[in-house]
């Protein structure tokens, strides 16, 4: 099983030369952490800044300068700073090419829920339901099991939903899972000592296994 | 050119009625307008419905209207930095209406812009879509927005003239610039007033027109919800 | 009869302090002229700017800095420069508070059509339809007649139109006059020396003339 | 950041082909991409779809590609200065679709951002109404707009750095961000090219992730249409 470290640093792998990236809050926000600094890609922060740099150090912190999970950050040399419009202009317009989010169900279909448990205080979805509507690459960074053991991976959410058929590649603790658009789970790794076997069970929606499925590699 | 000078936020925010329809600028409490929230607590006026992205936390912000009970209803996208906020909306004191953050930004420069209503494909499947119209373009859904237009917005700005034009600063620009077109009454305060003349014209991000009224704020605390720092670089 | 300056004179007696004002190509162009210096009002120049100064002398023409007729022109302290979209937003959203524009026909509904004559040469609308769409106050700029004497003050317009039911008031060569919401032109004010006799037989559409009618007066 | 920069026009028009459907940036001729279309011209496709505000003068701009038959579509507000378009319109070579300025304008910004389509007041009761959906909102009458996505943008800044971020200057700006940002291929071409982290990441007009490709023109004419000036001040 990954730590969420480890999740995120898998995620990073995905993350191509020239992308620009909008990053969830949570596991998604470590993945700039593990992306190989040979690769120049720009991070979005929907709040309105393109260029996302690292935490500042106390003389640094200016609070006019923040990512959307509210924390203080820096701006790179060539950061750009735009309005919320602009801000999902470029999402909405598809110009943000890979959102990594978390989330609490994903079905078989690719539609993702999280943003509200009914009965529980609802916090609001924020610029989620932008994101999943209109990103090209979206990547889920997820614990394959609840608390309770479980499955988050299901047939259909039971949650309401976020976005419908819109992730594509899921990775949990146990797998890397692509979302086939016929339905299903096509599993494509397995975490180091995971069996299929485990993932199988711990999958309540359509899994799809082709041929021999081979563990994460982390260099 | 038009000048808009006030004296200060109590004088702006003077003829806010209760039950007005407000726009607050602000991510968070980045950006928001400090010195109008303050002149409004004053006043004291009521059953507000106010469109702000969040709704403050529980001792700074929009969160000291709620804990005067100030607000009937709170348009955003996310809230629950704020305990006294999901006490009035689980006990049904105070009405939600959550969207999603770039519909809510997209809707408020709608409003400005003059456009009753657009497609977005963000909420299409999701409780957002409930009663709103669904259509296709090219294939694909996408629902029906309607537009905002605030009564009086509050926004907040990094330098301002006496003409009204604004520069924000930083990530603390969000939703003002959008919620100024907007406003049939834009209040604007900023943290300096500086004469007309003294901002380049090629670089305001908030043209005077839309701006009604403007004051140099007393003092800004800018409180820091998230204060992230790294101890090496 | 009035001369185009004193159509642009007699316009400008309309302007209130603090309005954002738009002038069309023409006559509205020289109503800047004629604006009393105590009222503070700024012109908007929809390719981008608000706050049209002055046309500039030899040394300080600049190529970027021009107006909507495409002449070059200065910018005043206080002015702002924004995009095309944002302009078009500032005049659809209402901002813009008083539009002046030329046009070769109103209807007495208030129609205006200024922009196409068929079998000639169409030019385009350019922002006429933009902002007779939106402008609050419409004031129209025209002759009351064309060349070969025909009135352009109509029961509806024969050309085709630019829009709808949004011309407010009218300031021709021989009058000014209000366009009834019911229909109907509202005689004003008379040009020196035209009588209320020739105003009527030079107006095709219905002519309302309720009591005494004033000649215009100049300053 | 991601580096943008090419050598020069010729490399980034270079995959432009026949048929393709471009926005080109520029009020009349000021802030026009003089670079991209002098590189155009020398390779001579054909069977263009242009959406330009205007079609540029005989002996300049659009006009020269007009001059050359490259052109089977102008989409735009206001032509007229040019009599080879007249002729080229007349005889029904080159086809013709004119729209009131802000929808153009707004078409292309919703392009950019996403918005399949949006409604103006802007035509409504006119020719250009014909064909369009004509709906009410509170009481008043509006047309519903498609918007426009290019294959290739062509803008003009005055600034820019190698990540693709720019600033134009005075009423040069215009069509350019917008178009900029509706492009599936951007190319912006600007008089001074500039390291990244020179310009102020709060003053920048057109963010670099619009921008696919940007160079540093080689000369700029900047012909002025209108020399209007006053002999006293």
């Amino acid at each position: 099983m990954l730590t969420k470290e480890q999740i995120a640093q898998r995620i990073a792998q995905e993350v191509k030369h020239g992308q620009y990236i909008n990053l969830g809050i949570g596991i998604p926000t470590l993945v700039a952490n593990y992306i190989p600094s040979e690769l120049d890609v720009v991070l979005q922060s929907e709040n309105g800044l393109l260029g996302i740099g690292p935490f500042p150090t106390e003389s640094e912190v200016d609070a006019d300068v923040i990512n959307a999970g509210k924390q203080t950050i820096t701006m790179l040399p060539g950061s750009a700073i735009f309005d919320s419009a602009e801000s999902f202009a470029m999402i909405r317009g598809g110009h943000v090419h890979l959102t990594i989010l978390g989330a609490m169900e994903v079905s078989e279909h690719g539609d993702i829920a999280n943003w509200k448990v009914p009965g529980k205080m609802v916090k609001g979805m924020g610029g989620a339901m932008d994101l999943v509507a209109s990103a090209k690459m979206i990547i889920v960074a997820m614990q394959h099991c609840s608390k309770d053991g479980h499955s988050k991976l299901l047939p259909s959410c039971t949650l309401p939903i976020t976005g419908v058929r819109c992730v594509k590649k899921i990775v949990s603790d146990l797998a890397v899972l692509e979302i086939d658009p016929e339905g299903g789970f096509i599993l494509k790794e397995r975490a180091p000592g995971v069996s299929v076997e485990e993932i199988k069970s711990k999958t309540a929606g359509k899994l799809k296994i082709l041929g021999e499925i081979p563990e994460m590699q982390f260099n | 050119m038009i000048l808009k000078t006030v004296k200060d936020a109590k004088e702006a925010v003077a003829d806010i009625p209760s039950g007005a329809f407000l726009m607050m600028g602000g991510f968070g409490l980045c950006g928001i307008p400090e010195n109008c929230i303050e002149a409004l607590l004053e006043k004291g006026i009521t059953d507000l419905t106010i469109v702000s992205n969040n709704a403050g936390v529980d001792d700074f912000g929009i969160g000291l209207f709620l804990k005067k009970r100030m607000v009937k209803k709170m348009i955003s996208s996310y809230v629950g930095e704020n305990e006294e906020f999901e006490r009035q909306m689980l006990s049904g004191e105070l009405e939600v209406e959550l969207l999603p953050q770039g519909t809510l930004a997209e809707k408020i420069r709608a409003g400005g812009a003059g456009i009753p209503a657009f497609f977005t494909p963000a909420g299409v499947g999701t409780e957002v879509a409930k009663g709103k119209e669904t259509r296709e373009f090219d294939g694909k859904p996408y629902l029906m927005e309607r537009s905002f237009i605030s009564d009086f917005s509050l926004v907040k700005a990094w330098k301002g003239d006496t003409a009204g034009n604004l520069i924000y600063k930083g990530t603390a620009r969000n939703f003002n610039p959008m919620m100024a077109a907007a406003g049939k009454i834009t209040i604007a305060e900023v943290e300096e007033l500086v004469p007309v003349g003294t901002l380049d014209p090629n670089q305001i991000h908030t043209p005077g027109i839309y701006v009604q009224r403007i004051f140099q704020g007393k003092k800004y605390e800018k409180r820091i919800e998230q204060r992230t720092v790294s101890t090496y670089k």
